[in-house]
């Protein structure tokens, strides 16, 4: 805080000054009906521009002409001012050429006129204060991920909360075995690249080894090529981790289509004719999530989603068993993953969000005893 | 060489432009200008070659004869004319009257509109095969679904200006207050994610962006 | 009774398909009227917003859509370039998809004929840029630099309204039209707060829920959400038109799905096993 | 009844009801419009990439105005740009990890501020109100509400210790605010989805048919 207090004292410090000019200026120079004209850096920009401020009182022009002069040189029009305004920014001046301004009334009116402001010049601030709120939660944050992760890396580890979708694996797997049925694997519809599909690779390889020891059929289908190697490759690892190398089919993975449409009925398709047991929608879904989830729900399947993407929660919710919702999914993965760097991730948000919390609750307290501080610290407009 | 020169040209330029956001004084605010300009155009050139890409799988599979052969050649066709009317046509591609703007009012417009007016059929069939209420946090749901398909509508307002009405305060206050949780939780993530592949600790280069998309 | 519930489970859903359809057309092809729009008041601080604007004023129109939801953007498209033309403020239109640029040259020439404006002088339509927020964030640095020609290809020095507009400091507020990613949520996230630029949005109904926070949180100034918002706004605009004319389409819809939601939980009442969790 | 002379909309609604086609069940119509269409797609995407954003920022400034403006740094991104083509070539392809990366450091920079200022700060701003107005019991409820759903939706998504007791009850209480939000989401989704059919209806019974009249 004292930061923001100390930068923007700073900042004033000029303005005051000139301030104090205008003042002297009042009493000496010019005739007593002028208003005062305070012009300074516009603060926290990269120079080359002025602020102006001013309160006519009396009776005021109906517009004015704002001139400009470098220092020793002649007026020129800047702009023309309704009369009902009281300040102005001027973003076309140079930085570090002094100017000074005048309002010049419209029809002319000398009485109307302000005085000259005293003189000005802009300056290319070398930090944006108002940005300071930004820059101290993501350090706050950041420095709690490093802090984390390092933790994580040298072998500690956490206890989390048990997510209920992540528990229902198992069942639904075991449900699938009982029937004699099968299990089927959507991974969304994007590239490998996408943060969901990543995720849904780890939780992949969870199934995958499930159905592996309890020998239940995996059908893995995949809309991009990418995808369908990744795939493909933590199926097979899975099966052989468990020792069952040998019941690896090939046809288990396959690439089907990426066009979204075509590759929904498709899968639909196979839901139809295969009546899975189990039903498992991971990944980065659109459009197509009420389809899937849609037939899946038709042929009775258990039905364990799980996406990031807020639209498609709503068609998850009501129609499957369980719904990896948004964070929730990243951190089944985290969890499953046992990646040093996903779970210090996870650790230091969910530090940062007690942080949060207490500083909307201080902060509300405080706005409703009268003190906006807090609240105003965290404002970025 | 090979991995040192990516990790430096993602660790300054990720840098760089952090610093960027908090720094105004035209040192570092011109240049950031350049850099930014500079990653237009090679994301520019990303997008090319993904097409380049799409054309040379495509080609491949209809060479082979593989599966749906023949609707290959119809992409392939598609994006070729597509391609080679708007380039002969030049600055003139946006003139109303072009070659290029018939074929995008004429094939692109039509398809690429119908493709998601599909849904709202899809959505009445899950309406009624995959919605279930069975449980208090469903029932909440479906509240909330019926209180807004009335509200947002002329014909609530018609029932009674307490439909709207309703669905208006669901919207900015139970609503907005659980949206911006997720909003909070989903920006952790997002800057998590960055910082790791700025500093090259994520194996995986995520590139996905927001939650847009249909 | 049971009967019923057993051939309703067993309904084929193309006969859904078939009444959504009879729906939609029945109420456009015969014109018959069910309700009045009302205007709510997300869409009158959208339009409070740009009546606010002193004439003379630069906005930055921001058409992020293209035709896949052409019938919930267009409309309000139309409607805020028909305000702010009636309002003689200043038009730069850009486009962060790329089926959106002729979307976007089709509002402001038939908006332009109708109040008379000049392309080039009252408005001006920069067209696409790859690169969707980064693009932003450039315009911030220089706007001339990210968009150094228009939609048509004339370089921007040569643009009258161009004319002394460097970055969002001469924008005097943004209206987005959006449809999704890249959209509202960028032009909050990369130039509301950073630039102080204040700015109104008409989106999609999917992507509306998630502005609630912007907007309560002063980031956005108003707020439409879908064909019905567009259609409130045009009544506020005065002019129905599109969306209007959709809305009785719309209202039957509705109805028509609340009411398969509730079917469809009476037919397999007690057909499947309670949910955990 | 007006039907329409244009050629172009009778491809138009040709391709329209080929699409809608879909709806009684996968046959070939179908799947002729949708690789027409993506073929389509692509071509409009490489023609307007190139002309509206590679040829104004990187080749005309490069090629006419060489020494004007430090335009010569365009040197740059124009090899990067090449540079990504390298994958085409088994050989080369570490060199197009080098655009690649450039990308990788401006992007998340730019999403880590930006999710940091409007989703995370201002967003923790927005929930910063008073907990009692005087003389309006109204926004005073609706402030309790507000910090309360956002508070327990927070702590819904916090990870770090069992939901048991107070802790539970809580994040019981931020399902209740998260279903209300999906069930609004469901809403304006089905809202959302009905407005595209509206507007290819309109365009099949108007634009073709003429058999508006309004």
């Amino acid at each position: 805080m004292l930061g923001v207090e100390r930068g923007r004292a700073g900042v004033h410090l000029p303005a005051a000054v000139s301030f104090a000019i205008c003042l002297c200026s009042l009493l000496f120079a010019l005739p007593a009906s002028a208003f005062p004209l305070k012009a300074s850096d516009t603060p926290n920009d990269g120079g080359g521009s002025i602020t102006l401020e001013w309160t006519a009182s009396g009776p005021v022009a109906k517009e004015w002409i704002l001139v400009r002069r470098e220092r020793g040189g002649t007026f020129a029009p800047v702009t023309t001012i309704e009369g009902t305004v009281h300040s102005f920014r001027d973003g076309a001046v140079q930085t570090g050429v002094t100017y000074e301004y005048q309002l010049v009334a419209q029809p002319t009116n000398p009485q109307l006129d302000s005085e000259i402001s005293a003189p000005t010049q802009a300056v290319a601030s070398k930090f944006d204060w108002t940005k300071l709120n930004v820059l101290v939660v993501s350090g706050i944050f950041f420095l709690l991920l490093f802090f984390y992760i390092w933790q994580a890396q040298s072998g500690v580890r956490w206890t989390f909360r048990k997510i209920p979708g992540l528990d229902a694996i198992e069942e639904a797997i075991g449900r699938a075995t009982e029937m004699g049925r099968g299990v089927l694997y959507v991974p969304g519809v994007q590239e490998i690249d996408d943060i969901q599909t990543i995720a849904s690779m780890i939780l992949l390889t969870k199934v995958a080894r499930m159905t592996a020891k309890y020998e239940t059929n995996l059908l893995v289908p995949t809309n991009s090529p990418g995808v369908y190697t990744v795939a493909e490759e933590v199926v097979k690892s899975a099966y052989a981790d468990v020792g069952r190398a040998d019941a690896y089919r090939s046809d288990q993975v396959r690439y089907i289509t990426s066009e979204q449409f075509a590759y929904v009925a498709a899968v639909n398709g196979m839901m139809l004719r295969e009546r899975p047991a189990a039903n498992f929608l991971l990944g980065a879904f659109f459009a197509e999530s009420l389809l899937l989830a849609e037939t899946g729900h038709s042929v009775g399947a258990i039905q364990i989603a799980g996406t990031a993407n807020v639209h498609q929660m709503p068609f998850f919710v009501v129609a499957c068993d369980y719904t990896l919702i948004g964070e929730e999914y990243y951190a089944a993965s985290a969890l499953l993953s046992n990646d040093a760097r996903l779970l210090g991730s996870l650790k230091a948000s969910d530090t940062v969000k007690i942080f949060l919390i207490v500083v909307i609750v201080v902060g509300s307290l405080l706005l409703t005893f009268g003190q906006s501080w807090l609240a105003d610290f965290f404002s970025t407009q | 060489m090979k991995r040192t020169v990516p990790f430096f040209i993602t660790l300054l330029s990720g840098l760089f432009c952090l610093v960027a956001f908090f720094v105004p004084h035209p040192w570092i605010h011109d240049s950031y200008g350049a850099v930014q300009t500079w990653a237009i155009v090679v994301v520019g050139c990303t997008y090319v070659l993904g097409v380049a890409n799409l054309l040379r799988i495509n080609v491949r599979q209809a060479q082979r004869r593989e599966g749906d052969w023949i609707y290959k050649i119809v992409l392939i066709l598609g994006l070729l004319v597509t391609m080679a009317v708007g380039f002969s046509e030049g600055n003139h591609y946006s003139d109303v009257t072009s070659r290029f703007q018939w074929i995008y009012r004429t094939f692109y417009s039509p398809m690429t509109s119908t493709m998601f007016a599909l849904l709202a059929f899809f959505i009445a069939s899950a309406a009624f095969r995959a919605f279930r209420i069975r449980s208090p946090e469903a029932m909440l749901l479906a509240i909330a679904a019926f209180i807004l398909m009335l509200g947002r509508v002329p014909l609530g307002n018609a029932i009674s200006h307490y439909i709207p009405d309703a669905a208006d305060w669901l919207m900015e206050i139970p609503q907005n207050a659980a949206k911006r949780g997720i909003l909070i939780g989903a920006a952790l993530g997002v800057m998590a994610t960055g910082i790791r592949v700025i500093l090259g600790l994520e194996k995986a280069y995520g590139g996905g962006g927001g939650e847009g998309g249909t | 009774m049971s009967d019923f519930l057993a051939g309703l489970r067993a309904l084929d859903r193309r006969w859904i398909f078939l009444a959504v359809g009879l729906l939609v057309i029945a109420p456009l092809l015969f014109g018959f009227h069910i309700a009045p729009v009302v205007p709510s008041h997300r869409a009158k601080g959208f339009y409070d917003a740009i009546e606010r604007l002193p004439e003379g004023s630069t906005v930055l129109l921001a058409g992020d859509y293209d035709p896949g939801t052409r019938a919930e953007n267009y409309p309000m498209h139309l409607a805020a370039v028909r305000q702010l033309m009636r309002r003689n403020i200043k038009i730069i239109g850009v486009e962060l998809y790329p089926a959106g640029v002729p979307l976007a040259d089709d509002v402001l020439r038939i908006v332009g004929a109708e109040f008379g404006k000049k392309l080039g002088v009252d408005y001006v339509n920069l067209g696409y840029k790859v690169g969707n927020e980064l693009v932003m964030s450039s315009m911030g640095t220089s706007i001339p630099k990210t968009f150094p020609v228009d939609s048509r290809g004339v370089p921007v020095s040569q643009i009258p309204v161009m004319r002394g507009i460097e970055n969002f400091q001469q924008i005097d507020m943004i209206v987005s039209i959006s449809a999704g990613y890249p959209g509202t949520k960028e032009w909050v996230q990369q130039v509301v707060s950073r630039f102080h630029v204040p700015m109104v949005a008409g989106v999609t109904a999917v992507s509306a829920p998630e502005y609630y926070p912007y907007l309560q949180a002063g980031q956005l100034q108003g707020l439409l959400g879908g064909m019905a918002g567009a259609a409130e706004y045009e009544v506020l605009v005065g002019k129905p038109a599109l969306a209007t004319r959709g809305m009785d389409a719309q209202s039957l819809a509705h109805v028509f799905i609340a009411f398969m939601i509730v079917l469809g939980n009476v037919a397999f009442l007690g057909l499947r096993k309670p949910a955990k969790g | 009844m007006h039907l329409s002379s244009d050629i172009g909309v009778w491809i138009g609604a040709f391709l329209t009801l080929g699409i809608f086609s879909f709806l009684y069940k996968d046959n070939p119509v179908y799947k002729f419009c949708e690789h027409l269409f993506v073929g389509v797609s692509a071509g409009y995407y490489v023609v307007l990439t190139m002309i509206s954003s590679v040829y104004p920022n990187l080749i005309q400034p490069l090629f006419t105005n060489f020494s004007h403006d430090l335009n010569f740094f365009l040197i740059i991104p124009l090899l990067l740009g090449i540079m990504l083509f390298s994958r085409f070539f088994p050989r080369g392809d570490w060199l197009s990890r080098w655009p690649i990366a450039f990308i990788l450091g401006v992007y998340p920079a730019l999403r880590i501020t930006g999710f940091a200022q409007g989703d995370l700060v201002e967003q923790v701003h927005g929930t910063i109100l008073p907990l009692y107005v005087p003389g309006d019991a109204g926004t005073t409820i609706n402030n309790w509400l507000l910090v309360g759903g956002l508070l327990t939706t927070l702590i819904f998504f916090f990870f770090s210790k069992e939901h048991k007791g107070a802790l539970g009850g809580s994040a019981r209480v931020g399902i209740y605010f998260l279903m209300i939000s999906f069930g609004a989401s469901y809403g304006y989704t089905v809202m959302a989805r009905v407005s595209l059919l509206i507007g290819r209806v309109m365009f099949l019974l108007d634009d073709w048919l003429g058999l508006l009249r309004f």
